[in-house]
């Protein structure tokens, strides 16, 4: 069952490649969706039953961690590739980019499930860098310069990244085998956790630092954040919402995987201070970013990088904030796919993103500009949807566990950000400035499409859950919470 | 064997810093090439020390053929294209980049010498070497304008990595191997796309090729 | 008592103060003429002002609204209003209803009418009038609540007919003089004595009361400049009855009655007299010296406050 | 599952807005219709369930049929609570009557059926916050309803300042919902759930210093809601940018939803409020009184003026609610409970007078296309009906005798009074100045509303507008003119309403606050007692005898208006609303800094000017000290932080190598 919602996407990617544009965004929307589908069946059946199920010989598991991250991914790739079909030309001499955008879509979402799903710490890593390779191709999708520029930097910086990430692998790789011996049950995730004690704390301790330090940059932490403004603004809309998303949950993963390593062989103070440190570092960090400012896509950057700070510190903390922290991810991941999907129609409707200049997008299409304002408002965490439940919860947590500091420290960022981002967003919808600039009227039908499904799903997890889920998801924390 | 040994090291981060202080590109490139054929010649030696051997064979093989020959040929194409001869902008000049690369050395070594309890190390001294050639391959990365260069820095601290981790667990197990080298190929490959299209976007005249 | 002997006293009250109201401000009159060496109008000269005018006609400027023949009905009747609601004369709470504070409110809604009356004849002066008027008010209310205060803290239980019975016993203090300057300055400022307004200019821009009344004429006059008169005599009743209670009788028997309602008149006409020396000897202020005459009043107040808290 | 009627009438407003949006296009003025009668319904039925519960003084609780772990658990209808619905009640009715005509009138922004359910959808998120009984429910119902808000705000503007009113109107509260969540968060700490039982408990065993920043974040976030002073900036800009109808509703009942949180966070689920809490409440209600009447009097704009007001009557209610918790402290449990009654019967009390001041606002608005006091003048005449209410409601909240705000705000002086008896300490030594403070916002209220009538309603009209006023419809009318009543029989019945509000108290304080026992008497209990009745079947006999004696045997002989003997005069030189506030603003000059250029506009030489242009504004103190610094400090540390958010890969890269040195050497250590 892993082994096909892994290739699913891969298999999809293959397909698009033999079908005309049309066909190959709607094949690469299909699969997307048919793989969160899977995802969500995976998860639910591995988490009611408490036990993870392995697959090929022990290189993929699905444990608790694994799956939950699978869903996240899944849920902000279907929602990207269902608003995808909306935003590319699929006639004349544009259409082999629809159906390049199409085939690299569904390649990087198979590449990010592997690595979500590996075991091996080995395979994590090849497909992380797999992933990023094909991350740079989305993102240099346009071919103008900026694009490229950001692809490049987005390249240069990640590759960094990874080399560490590699060195740290080694470092697990050797403890793994003064512990186990050799063979490939050194390089296992489950084996070694369950050899926890025995790993020397001394090179696990090198190792979390060195993972930290790279995949640190691929989540996209303050000051490791660079690459992102550039990438995200550059990137077509679908594209940036994969990536905000999906793509920077993922390393995210593996720096916990590290954390678990490093907590089982007693280093979980280390983890916990690294992880908290980073989070609020990054929170504070976006807030004083964010505020300069002026393009939408830009500010969502920063949101994101905030977001992805929060969800950190969430899981350094204890298992009830690191619940609070897996939900903030799903919900964020989604909400953000959603909110860079329909930025993409905003901003072809009114000539750009920018919050100073153009006009208001309440005049040229009611429909839009209502569901873009719901979309960002629960994008900011506003109640009935999921951001507000995880904020809440981490918060809840931050304060019970006593860190009053930190706790006013965050929400102060929380809201300052609020504050700047609505100021955009509603400057961008009622705006009145005469400058027209050229907007092509795009068919509200397809956004309704993408957003309304979404937004009922977010407020279902936001009001709706079932208690049942939600003990299981304290189940996972427990498990793998530092 | 062990003095062979010392010796291939200390030539490996003398090659990584005379890239660093190189200003000639296609000089830096051919010394990259060296490091490699340097590089395989390690795991030659570390072969008879692990279990399975033919890993490491075709370990070297793979280094000394991907990253000796093909990587090289294929950036001095680009360099061609490109038409750009030497390096000459600095963002970190060379002074300051060499002192940071031998703190970074330094730095290195400490830490190396932790992870191992006495007499635990089968190539003495091959994960501080690595862990120095990661390291100045990012001073590389991080001290230079040119794209091309970059990609250098980039691979320089590749074979760092491979050197730490013979130093470590003398060679990972084989697929991962194969995964991390074929990576590393399509990662240059790309960068060097990025690179002539970047070149092409130019107009004329308008600032320093990439 | 029972209800009808309490409402039958209180509406006596009423209706004595509002009789006696033209006399006490003609007995000011005549005490200036005599300051200045005149003879001056005799003491019922009021008296005959008011029936002169009840015969002539009302004029109504043509801008007015029904709200301008409204206005001196309710300026009467809360003036009339305000001096049943605490005992002049005998205590035992007999007032029908309210308290010293109350009667400060309704008397704001008699100045609220007039004020807006004064706007109603579009006419330039009645809005100066107006203006002025209602600022200075704004800034002589605190000093009287205040000054209230100092009285109602210094007794304990609220400042209705009760405080008056506590006051009455306790011995002459120096707290309690202070209070009764503050208020007597917030009551020259309220009836538009000299220093802050001059009652007897008909110059437009000097006065603030009369401009209020520059537009009546006939019935709507009188009845105007009567409800002045009633607002001067009920607050100068409020210094006589609360500030200073000295001699003034508890019980309701006729002998005790008849001597605390002549204290009462002698102490009523004594602060008239005292008003009399105080304009003719104090000329009138700048408009904006009002603020600090009133800043003054207030000093005085909060100090009596002090005063009584501390000894 | 027994609901309730107010639960059940949430259910009817949010069924009504489906509806409505459902069934826009079809038939937008039955909709409307529809939408009206719905919230009659709606509001009614809610009223009856709270005088219920205020009488009886059992709360009513609903169980919701959600098990989620964020879903609200249970709808709770309790004293406090129904004291706000009968607010939310009266205000709503005449909202209601009063929406149908002005929707129809063209002009607005958003169409007829999407404003009504629009705002039944608000009315809901009242209730709803009113009615939630956990911490989950009431911050979910508070968003939506800050939501709402903002997108009413938003509604009919087409011009360039609604952006901005709505802008900092969102951003402002809701940086005061993080700080009040982050403080009940803080007095939560490690309690089971989230529900407010949960709170009560945790809140007791919480440490002085936490309790302190906890309870202290809260009254600030809901004083953001509620308008107190240094978070009021927005409340200017955003009412009177909302059409009429609405900004009644966003003026008289959500600013008291603000209240309604800070007096259930003090109060009830923060535990028996310390001493501090007191005189901090009374310290701030006694700055927004004083600061909101004075910026109310330099205002020209009828619905600026209005909104500034509200600022001031929020004053009074904290002064009444911070004079309760320090009297309590001061050994005057009477004392306390009156002065709490008083807060809380003057939150009815505003929810009613302004609620009616802003619908005639409206009126005056469509009959004269206006907000301008100086373009208004003689409208009596045409629109004598909306004159009639303005008047009364002017009376009301100049806090005039009989009427309903002359009762409240009597009574809270009268609290001050009987606080000067209670042991020494700071209440006593400082109730003169509460006192002092309270009396001089009640004068400056009734001379800024003798300014407004006048120059709206009196004198000679000042612009075409004002001279072609037309009366609005009957339905406005009466919506007007019901609160109007509303306005007189609360202030009569003052003495029976009273003693029914101090029992919320009591209900909350646990027995800090002993209930005022049912007497004809308004105050008594050792304070001052009126009897309102009395007076006004007095006054009103005397007055109307007085009246209809003046006017008889006698015909009045129009003339012109004196001029100084020269002819009449014609509109120009009446007072106009600066002019009439010009002493008073000299006399407040430092808090003003009233700046004023001339600009000669038409003239043969600059000797020669004939005509000339003026124009005058007051500072904005708060926006130039308090936000602007605090902006131009966020930018300016963004500035400094630039250079960080997205600079060339190197510098990409040595960030990278220090972070990941940095992390190596402490990881090693």
């Amino acid at each position: 069952m892993i082994l096909v919602l892994v290739l699913l996407p891969a298999a999809c990617a293959v397909l698009c490649l033999a079908l005309p544009a049309r066909w190959a965004l709607a094949a690469h929307g299909t699969g997307a969706v048919a793989t969160l589908v899977l995802a969500a069946t995976l998860a639910r059946q591995v988490l009611s039953s408490g036990l993870a199920t392995a697959a090929a010989d022990g290189t993929f598991r699905a444990d608790g961690l694994g799956v939950t991250f699978a869903v996240v991914v899944a849920a902000a790739a279907a929602v990207a590739a269902l608003s995808g079909m909306g935003s590319f030309e699929t006639q004349g001499e544009a259409a082999p980019l629809a159906r390049r955008y199409a085939v690299l879509a569904s390649a990087l979402l198979s590449a990010l499930l592997a690595t979500v799903l590996a075991d091996n710490l080995g395979v994590m890593w090849i497909s992380m860098e797999l992933a990023a390779v094909l991350g740079a191709f989305l993102v240099g999708f346009r071919r103008d310069r900026g694009a490229l520029e950001a692809a490049f930097k987005y390249m240069i910086l990640g590759s960094a990244g990874l080399v560490l990430g590699l060195l740290a692998m080694s470092f697990v790789y050797k403890a793994g085998i003064q512990a186990l011996g050799h063979g490939d049950s050194a390089l296992s995730f489950q084996a070694l956790k369950k050899a926890g004690p025995s790993l020397a704390p001394g090179t696990l301790r090198i190792a979390l630092a060195l993972a930290a330090a790279g995949y640190g940059v691929k989540i996209g932490l303050f000051p490791l954040h660079t690459w992102k403004p550039d990438a995200y603004a550059a990137a077509p809309a679908p594209v940036a919402g994969l990536l905000a998303g999906g793509a920077v949950a993922v390393p995210l993963c593996a720096l916990l995987r590290f954390g678990a390593l490093a907590s089982a062989a007693g280093e979980g103070q280390l983890t916990s201070r690294l992880l908290v440190g980073a989070g609020v570092v990054s929170v504070l960090a976006a807030m004083i970013l964010v505020v300069r400012e002026t393009d939408l896509r830009r500010i969502l950057a920063f949101t994101s990088v905030e977001h992805m700070g929060f969800a950190a510190m969430a899981f350094g903390l204890d298992p009830m904030a690191m619940r609070g922290g897996l939900l903030h991810l799903l919900a964020n991941g989604t909400l953000k796919a959603l909110a860079f999907s329909l930025l993409g129609y905003v901003a072809r409707e009114r000539g750009t993103s920018d919050t100073q200049r153009g006009p208001g997008l309440f005049g040229r299409s009611v429909g839009l500009s209502a569901m873009f304002l719901v979309t960002m408002a629960a994008a900011l965490g506003f109640p009935p949807f999921g951001l507000f439940a995880s904020e809440l919860t981490v918060l809840r947590a931050l304060y019970a566990g006593g860190h009053v500091a930190i706790g006013l420290v965050v929400t102060l960022s929380l809201a300052a950000v609020f504050g700047v981002v609505a100021t955009g967003v509603l400057r961008v919808v009622f705006a009145r400035s005469d400058e027209s600039l050229p907007g092509a009227r795009g068919s509200l039908a397809d956004t309704a499409a993408v957003a309304v499904p979404t937004l009922a799903a977010m407020a279902w997890v936001g009001v709706a859950m079932p208690p049942g889920l939600w003990n299981q998801l304290l189940a996972v924390a427990r498990e793998f919470a530092p | 064997m062990d003095r062979l040994l010392s010796h291939a090291l200390i030539l490996l981060v003398a090659i990584a810093i005379y890239v660093l202080a190189s200003r000639q590109l296609v000089r830096s490139i051919r010394a990259f090439a060296v490091q490699s054929y340097v590089l395989a010649a390690v795991a030659l030696i570390a072969a008879p020390k692990s279990e399975h051997p033919h890993h490491l064979w075709l370990l070297a093989a793979l280094t000394a053929g991907v990253k000796g020959v093909a990587v090289p040929l294929a950036l001095l194409g680009a360099v061609r294209r490109l038409k750009i001869r030497h390096d000459i902008e600095f963002i970190v000049n060379i002074p300051s980049s060499l002192v940071m690369a031998a703190i970074g050395t330094l730095g290195a070594f400490q830490i190396a010498s932790r992870t191992f309890g006495t007499g635990e190390e089968q190539l003495k001294g091959a994960l501080g070497a690595g862990m120095a050639t990661i390291l100045v391959g990012l001073v590389v990365m991080l001290g230079r304008r040119k794209i091309i260069t970059q990609i250098v820095g980039l691979l320089i601290m590749e074979n760092g990595v491979i050197l730490a981790t013979l130093g470590l667990t003398l060679g990972m197990p084989l697929i991962v191997e194969i995964g991390v080298a074929l990576d590393v190929l399509v990662a240059v490959q790309i960068l060097a796309i990025f690179a002539y299209r970047i070149s092409n976007e130019l107009p004329r005249g308008e600032g320093p090729p990439p | 008592m029972s209800l009808a002997v309490r409402l039958a006293l209180t509406l006596s009250q009423a209706a004595l103060l509002a009789a006696v109201a033209p006399l006490v401000n003609g007995f000011i009159k005549v005490l200036k003429a005599r300051f200045q060496r005149r003879v001056g109008p005799p003491l019922t000269q009021g008296y005959r002002d008011l029936a002169k005018l009840l015969v002539k006609e009302n004029l109504h400027a043509a801008p007015t609204s029904a709200l301008f023949r409204l206005a001196p009905a309710v300026s009467l009747t809360s003036a009339v209003l305000a001096s049943a609601t605490f005992p002049c004369v005998a205590f035992g709470g007999w007032a029908a209803s309210g308290d010293v504070l109350t009667a400060l409110y309704v008397l704001a809604l008699g100045r609220f009418f007039t004020a807006l009356a004064g706007l109603d004849a579009a006419s330039a002066f009645g809005g100066l009038g107006s203006s002025r008027d209602v600022s200075i008010a704004a800034l002589a209310e605190p000093v009287a609540v205040v000054a209230v205060l100092v009285l109602a803290a210094g007794v304990g239980g609220p400042p209705d007919g009760a405080v008056l019975a506590g006051v009455h016993g306790t011995v002459f203090t120096s707290w309690r003089l202070l209070a009764a300057i503050a208020f007597f300055l917030v009551v020259l400022a309220e009836c538009a004595r000299v220093p802050v307004d001059n009652p007897a200019t008909h110059l437009e821009l000097t006065m603030v009361h009369e401009a209020m009344l520059l537009e009546y004429s006939g019935r709507e006059f009188a009845a105007s400049t009567l409800a002045a008169q009633v607002k001067q005599t009920v607050l100068l009743a409020l210094l006589a009855a609360v500030f200073l209670p000295d001699g003034l009788g508890a019980s309701g028997d006729p002998g005790a009655l008849a001597l605390s309602a002549a204290a009462f008149a002698a102490k009523l006409f004594g602060l008239a007299a005292l008003v009399a020396v105080v304009e003719s000897s104090v000329a009138k202020l700048r408009l904006f010296r009002v603020p600090d005459f009133l800043g003054a009043a207030a000093g005085l107040a909060i100090l009596a406050y002090v005063a009584r808290e501390a000894l | 599952m027994r609901g309730t009627l107010a639960h059940f009438a949430l259910l009817l407003l949010l069924g009504y807005a489906a509806l409505a949006f459902a069934a826009a296009r079809a038939a937008p003025a039955v909709v409307v219709r529809l939408g009206a009668v719905v919230q009659v319904a709606a509001l009614g039925l809610a009223s009856v369930d709270a005088v219920r519960v205020l009488m009886t003084g059992a709360p009513q609780r609903v169980a919701l049929p959600f098990t989620g772990p964020f879903a609200p658990v249970a709808l709770r209808l309790d004293p406090l609570a129904a004291v706000f619905v009968c607010a939310l009640a009266l205000v709503g009715l005449a909202v209601a009557l009063y929406a149908p005509a002005y929707l129809d009138r063209a002009g607005h922004r958003m169409s007829g059926p999407a404003l009504q359910a629009l705002l039944s959808l608000l009315e809901a998120s009242i209730l709803a916050v009113l009615l939630a009984e956990d911490l989950v429910g009431f911050f979910v119902a508070w968003e939506i309803m800050t939501g709402l808000a903002t997108a009413v705000v938003l509604a009919d503007g087409h011009r360039a300042e609604v952006k901005r009113a709505a802008i900092l109107y969102l951003v402002v509260t809701h940086i005061g919902t993080f700080a009040a969540l982050a403080g009940l968060l803080l007095l939560l700490g490690d309690a089971p759930s989230y529900s407010f039982d949960a709170l009560r408990a945790a809140a007791a065993s919480r440490t002085p210093l936490v309790y302190g920043i906890g309870i202290c974040l809260a009254l600030a976030g809901f004083g953001a809601k509620a308008g107190v002073v240094p978070l009021h900036i927005w409340l200017p800009e955003a009412h009177p940018v909302a059409p009429s109808h609405v900004s009644s509703l966003l003026s008289g009942v959500i600013i008291k939803v603000g209240i309604y949180a800070m007096v259930r966070t003090a109060l009830d689920l923060a535990g028996p409020p310390p001493a501090w809490v007191g005189h901090l409440l009374l310290v701030v209600g006694l700055v927004s009184a004083l600061l909101g009447v004075l910026y109310a009097l330099a205002q020209h704009d009828l619905k600026r003026l209005l909104a500034f007001h509200s600022v001031e009557n929020i004053g009074i209610i904290l002064l009444g609610v911070g004079l309760g918790i320090s009297a309590q402290h001061a050994g005057l449990p009477t004392v306390a409970a009156l002065a709490l009654a008083a807060g809380l019967f003057h939150v009815v009390n505003h929810a009613v007078f302004k609620g009616l001041l802003f619908l005639c606002a409206g009126s005056v608005h469509l009959g004269a296309h206006t907000h301008d006091l100086e373009e208004m003048g003689g409208l009596l005449r045409h629109m004598p009906s909306t004159g009639r209410a303005f008047l009364i409601g002017a009376l009301a909240i100049s806090a005039l005798p009989p009427l309903n705000g002359f009762a409240s705000e009597w009574l809270v002086l009268q609290g001050f009074v009987g606080a000067t008896q209670g042991s020494p300490g700071l209440l006593r030594a400082t109730a003169p100045l509460f006192a002092g403070g309270l009396a001089l916002t009640g004068a400056l209220a009734a001379a800024c509303f003798v300014k407004a009538f006048a120059v709206a309603f009196l004198a000679l009209p000042r612009s075409e507008n004002a001279l072609h006023a037309v009366e609005v419809g009957p339905m406005q009318r009466l919506a007007q003119n019901a609160l109007a009543l509303s306005c007189v029989g609360l202030g009569l019945a003052a003495p029976w309403v009273v003693p029914v509000l101090s029992r919320v108290g009591a209900s909350l304080g646990a027995g800090r606050f002993t209930p005022i026992p049912q007497t004809g008497v308004l105050g008594g209990l050792g304070v001052g007692s009126v009897q309102p009745a009395v007076l006004a079947v007095a006054g009103l006999a005397l007055g109307t005898a007085l009246w209809v004696w003046l006017g008889r045997g006698m015909k009045a002989r129009a003339t012109g208006t004196w001029a100084c003997g020269q002819g009449s005069v014609d509109g120009r030189a009446a007072y106009t609303a600066s002019a009439f506030s010009n002493p008073i603003r000299r006399i407040f000059s430092n808090l003003y800094q009233f700046e004023r250029a001339t600009v000669p506009v038409a003239g043969a030489a600059p000797y020669f000017v004939m005509r000339s242009k003026t124009r005058g504004a007051i500072s904005p103190l708060f926006e130039e000290h308090l936000y602007q610094p605090a902006l131009r400090l966020l930018r300016w540390t963004s500035d400094r932080f630039a250079p960080w958010a997205s600079p060339s890969p190197n510098r990409g890269l040595v960030v990278f190598a220090v972070v990941a040195a940095l992390l190596l050497t402490w990881a090693a250590s």
